[in-house]
């Protein structure tokens, strides 16, 4: 069994913070780290390659050469190896032109080694959008399962995989035909603590770092920001209502005047 | 903006707290009946302890790991490990 | 079992980092173990350099390292309440190569220092604490790390785990220490434009100033405060012992407010925006309170030997010299093949011969002597400005008369006798 | 060629033949945009045994309904659901198509740009239209809420974009509104399929699911003690509300783990936060900071958790918070459908 995680490095949203004046991301105050959903994708493949007792982990990511700190952190977890695509023709890329360039190089890596299962995280605490994974899945010809929560029953012979789905309103269970791809949520499984000879081990490996020129048969107008049909028209600091009014009178007016400030936003009470 | 309450300070740093606590107030009769002063809530640069009346409030998630409740407490009364690997305080600057 | 190497250095501070790079680029198997996420995650410094003793251990390094500024202008305030007496030094000479020292931030410095470690052939490993020293017959043998197949072994282990280091205590090397031994210093980093910076600073884009506080900086309690320019940020901090933190009930960052507040300070950071806020101890021990720096496979550097001079500030220095001492002490133990206490307490010659020992030798008494008589900093420093302003006034008094007006007004404040008894003390202390 | 697109879509989300209230939402929201550009509306109903809902999904405001009913069609899966609205896109060409942001809109809305090699716009708050180039203005959170964001696709069509639940507001519906409906075929098999759902299993146990909540009611250690804490459940239960709390809270033993917001639990954003009886410590506030409209209830007025707070009542919760019950119950009585003024 080969598995793929695609794996990306982000800025941790926890203590981002805005520049007000320009709007721009405080680059300085935001460490680059492993996407956590991305953390649960790693140890969901550590977990299955455990639980076949064989297999191999390979991870992927996408972006600048220091990106390469995600894949170590990745091989910290148990990933077998990683790969960084990272290169100039990559850059300024969305959610379309990534899951080209990732599409590409998967298929480079499928053919030394056929992939099986291809994990990612729902999605990146940076963008939220969750359409990188079913994206690859779509140029791949191959069936996404999204918001996993749960994978069992890994059937080799029959290449079946039994999987629960998150649904708002409970859960689907899932067969699907491998390979394909999954997208998991956090509460899949908790990320363990790594041991020291995994610590040892990421922090002597070099990850394999392919440019554009490494991956066949890409077109270079579907890459970066030439093949990015989304544009960032502005950003702005969000409408919030602003702070620190305080409410006068007895708790009976208190509590009227809380009524009438909440009442255009009724649709959003439902009494269970 | 230029801080003024602790709160705003420690609003500056980012922690990766762990669950499980670094610091532990032995025994709490001790600070309740041995301990008028509770000078660790006073000399504590990040404010982690706070009386509660009955007990010591420890809000480890926000320690700088200084080690001075530990070196401060007149009674040797805090139990001091460094947070388990890679959590608690991660400064960014200086 | 596990693999064995050359050198565990436990901690990626400048100590560990200039042992483990030592170590390294002599050919030897190092393993460095850091708790935080990344090196200078955890670390703290007022924030100056100095050039020696990082280029000794790296040459012409002021080319890659990220540093702020230059120093070319060092300021001394004995601050009052509202005035402040001030002396100090600029020199463009130290805005030239070979420098004197720099402005830093830690956190962006220790990483780049790490990663030429790392360079040089340091397997580096992140967010793992040591729990213990392994020991075999009272010989330190390894670590054991808190991650699960944690052990780890090495001919030598070096603990450079910083002020609080809790091995050194297992191992019985040091006690715990007392109040007065460790100074709490907290500090902020300010955001402030580089215009603002040379325009309030009195300097150009790559000159640096430090500002070194006495008096009313800390309430006229034992210990001083500074403020150092970086490119677009200057960092301010106070700190005092932590015994008279406790006695005068003070909140650090009260402390810190009161300072950035002071008429004498605020126009300089005016308008900032404060960007981190840190605290950390200072092991104000001194000479006396050195531990046993060598032991049968161990041995201990920078912060975790207390190798910090407090009246001058001076610790990374320290820090990085003893780090390069201890690794050219293995070094030679490793081509002797022995890691005895006997071999190894070369590393202890080396400390004691240096200017590190001699340095904390010369001022053993001086923070015992201030912190005992409070009154020089809460009487002389008062009395110095009251002093000043007397004869700096232009009110028509003869200079002559002024002088002889100060001197009585100080000698009847304390009595003539006290007076020279305090210079004296100080003299003493600090000759 | 982007001249050949015309018209405003909605994915209308069905499950066990009921529509989701997001895509009655975005027909609201899609109506307004369709009107702006002077084009039709027009949902997109996929499932079996559907076509009856169109009827409700043009009284919510759409001109027209594409339904494709088939058995394939019976429960979401990307790859059949993907394939049949990729067909009708190509075939149809609007120029704008909304999704809602739930798990399969979000799934379904990816796989569709990929094949159509078209923008996407994920999670989306606020939707405008610039009338000169006809561009869709689709705003939405980035980095963790911290700043909004507005996307455009320039020169590919359609745009597309999924919006969050609970953002847009639906119009009254007019079930005597006339529209037209359009049933496709579909040649897909079930034996070609490459996933199946086996069963879909009901959540009874109404797990707490904190990051997806639109209304929080959180209380702390000022609730007193346990039975004090039953007041925050109470009127939780009275909105609709999902519960949270402070690690105070749950050090006690007041709530499960799950439930504590702050720093070492969950960090959330929903657009009513209620934090009674909590002091505000900096390790909650990172936690709720981020919240759209925060209301807080606490005795000490010198409480850290006004300084965020949208509105502040100094007060006693177990005074204030029974009263608060009290009004959202008679509202609603009163209102015969839900109205609270």
């Amino acid at each position: 069994m080969h598995i793929v995680v695609c794996v990306k490095q982000v800025p941790d949203t926890k203590i981002i913070k805005i520049n007000p004046k320009t709007n721009t991301l405080d680059r300085r105050s935001a460490p680059a780290i492993l996407n956590p959903y991305d953390a649960h994708a790693v140890q969901e493949a550590v977990k299955i390659k455990k639980m076949l007792g064989k297999g191999i982990i390979s991870v992927l990511s996408m972006g600048p050469p220091q990106a390469t700190a995600v894949i170590k952190k990745s091989i910290e977890i148990g990933a077998d190896r990683g790969f960084l695509i990272s290169d100039r023709a990559f850059a300024g890329a969305d959610t379309l032109a990534t899951s080209y360039a990732l599409s590409k190089a998967l298929e480079r890596i499928s053919k030394e080694n056929p992939v099986d299962l291809i994990i990612c995280g729902k999605h990146a605490i940076d963008g939220d959008t969750g359409q990188v994974g079913p994206g690859i899945a779509r140029r791949l010809d191959i069936p996404p399962v999204t918001n996993v929560i749960e994978v069992s029953e890994l059937n080799e012979s029959e290449s079946t995989v039994l999987l629960k789905r998150k649904i708002t309103s409970g859960y689907e269970l899932i067969q699907a035909q491998v390979p394909c791809l999954l997208t998991v949520e956090k509460e899949i499984n908790s990320i363990e603590y790594s041991p020291m000879p995994n610590m040892i081990k990421a922090a002597r490996y070099e990850p394999v770092i392919w440019s554009v020129n490494d991956l066949e048969d890409v077109d270079r107008t579907q890459l970066g920001l030439k093949g990015s049909p989304t544009i960032v028209g502005k950003m702005f600091t969000p409408p919030k209502p602003e702070g620190g009014k305080r409410l006068e009178g007895n708790a009976d007016e208190q509590v009227k005047q809380l009524m009438e400030l909440l009442s255009d936003k009724k649709e959003l009470f439902a009494p269970q | 903006m230029s801080t003024k309450t602790i709160e705003e300070k420690q609003y500056l740093i980012r922690f990766k707290a762990d669950t499980k606590s670094h610091l532990t107030v032995l025994d709490h009769d001790i600070c309740m009946t041995k301990c008028p002063d509770k000078i660790c809530t006073i000399f504590c640069p990040a404010e982690v302890y706070k009386w509660e009346g009955l007990r010591m409030q420890v809000g480890y998630e926000g320690c700088h790991e200084c080690g001075s409740c530990r070196i401060g407490c007149p009674y040797q009364n805090i139990k001091w490990e460094y947070p388990k690997g890679g959590h608690g305080i991660v400064f960014r600057l200086a | 079992m596990s693999e064995k190497f050359d050198v565990i250095v436990v901690g990626a501070g400048p100590a560990g980092t200039s042992c483990a790079y030592t170590c390294a680029k002599n050919g030897l198997k190092v393993l460095q173990i850091e708790r935080g996420e990344y090196p200078g995650s955890k670390n703290v410094m007022g924030g100056v350099l100095y050039r020696k003793q990082m280029e000794e251990i790296i040459p012409e390094f002021w080319k890659e390292a990220p540093l702020e500024r230059p120093v070319i202008e060092q300021r001394f305030w004995m601050m009052d309440k509202e005035s402040s007496v001030s002396f100090g030094y600029k020199g463009l000479e130290w805005g030239k190569e070979p420098y004197n020292n720099f402005t830093v931030l830690r956190a962006p410095f220790d990483q780049w220092f790490a990663k030429k470690g790392v360079e040089q052939g340091v397997l580096l490993i992140n967010e793992t604490v040591v729990l213990e020293c392994l020991t075999e017959n009272g010989k330190v043998v390894g670590v054991r790390t808190d991650r699960p197949g944690g052990d780890v072994y090495a001919d030598v282990v070096v603990l450079a785990d910083g002020v609080n280091s809790l091995l050194a205590k297992q191992l019985g090397y040091h006690k715990e220490f007392r109040p007065d031994e460790v100074a709490l210093t907290v500090m902020e980093v300010i955001n402030l434009s580089k215009d603002k910076i040379n325009d309030r600073f009195n300097l150009e884009d790559n000159q640096g100033c430090t500002i070194e506080i006495f008096g009313d900086s800390t309430k006229g309690n034992l210990g001083t405060a500074f403020i150092y320019t970086n490119k677009e940020s200057v960092n301010i901090g106070v700190g005092t012992t932590l015994s008279s933190m406790i006695k005068a009930k003070l909140k650090p960052y009260d402390l810190l407010d009161y300072l950035k507040t002071h008429p004498m300070v605020r126009p300089l950071i005016e308008g900032g925006e404060s960007a981190e806020y840190l605290a950390h101890l200072i092991p104000e021990g001194g000479y006396h309170s050195v531990p046993k720096v060598a032991g049968d496979g161990v041995l201990l550097v920078g912060d975790a030997a207390q190798l910090v001079n407090a009246i001058h500030r001076e610790g990374s220095n320290m820090a990085m010299a003893s780090g390069k001492m201890a690794a050219e002490t293995i070094i030679e133990a490793n081509k002797r093949d022995d890691f005895s206490e006997a071999s190894l307490n070369q590393y202890r010659e080396k400390l004691y011969q240096s200017f590190i020992i001699k340095d904390l030798e010369k001022y053993k008494d001086a923070a015992h002597t201030f912190e005992h008589y409070p009154q020089y900093f809460k009487e002389y420093v008062p009395m110095m400005n009251r002093a000043a302003s007397k004869f700096f006034t232009v009110d028509g008094t003869p200079k002559r008369d002024k002088q002889k007006e100060i001197m009585k007004s100080i000698t009847s404040e304390r009595g003539t006798i006290r007076v020279l008894q305090d210079m004296y003390r100080a003299w003493k202390a600090v000759k | 060629m982007m001249e050949e697109y015309r018209g405003v879509w909605v994915f209308i989300e069905q499950n066990d033949g009921k529509i989701e209230g997001v895509s009655l939402e975005l027909l609201g929201a899609g109506r307004k945009l369709a009107d702006k550009l002077e084009v039709p509306l027009s949902g997109v109903l996929l499932g079996y045994k559907v076509k009856p809902l169109s009827q409700e999904v043009i009284s919510y405001g759409a001109d027209q309904v594409y339904v494709i009913d088939h058995e394939v069609m019976k429960d979401y899966r990307t790859e059949s659901y993907m394939q049949a609205v990729i067909n009708l896109a190509e075939k149809y060409k609007p120029e704008i198509f909304l999704y809602g942001a739930t798990a399969n809109g979000k799934d379904l809305a990816s796989a569709v740009a990929t094949d159509l090699s078209t923008g996407l716009t994920a999670d989306t708050t606020m939707l405008d239209v610039e009338l000169e180039k006809r561009l869709l203005e689709a705003s939405r959170p980035a980095f963790g809420g911290n700043i909004m964001a507005t996307i455009l696709c320039k020169k590919h069509r359609p745009q597309m974009a999924t919006v969050r639940p609970k953002v847009m507001k639906a119009l009254e519906p007019d079930p005597r509104r006339q529209g037209e409906v359009i049933e496709e075929p579909i040649t897909l098999k079930e034996e070609d399929m490459r996933t199946k759902v086996l069963k879909i299993v009901k959540d009874v146990t109404k797990k707490v699911n904190l990051a997806d909540a639109h209304v929080v009611v959180a209380g702390g250690k000022g609730m007193g003690d346990l039975q004090g804490f039953q007041l925050i459940h109470e009127l939780a239960d009275t909105i609709g509300a999902t519960v949270g709390g402070t690690r105070d809270v749950v050090e006690a033993g007041w709530l499960p783990h799950e439930q504590q917001i702050g720093q070492t639990g969950e960090t959330i954003t929903p657009k009513i936060y209620f934090a009674i009886g909590i002091s505000g410590a900096i390790q909650h506030i990172v936690g709720m900071k981020n919240s759209e409209f925060i209301i807080a209830i606490n005795k000490d007025p010198e409480a850290p958790i006004f300084d965020v707070a949208t509105y502040g009542i100094v007060g006693d919760a177990m005074e204030i918070v029974p009263k608060l019950i009290k009004q959202f119950k008679e509202a609603r009585e009163r209102g015969g459908e839900i109205s609270y003024v």
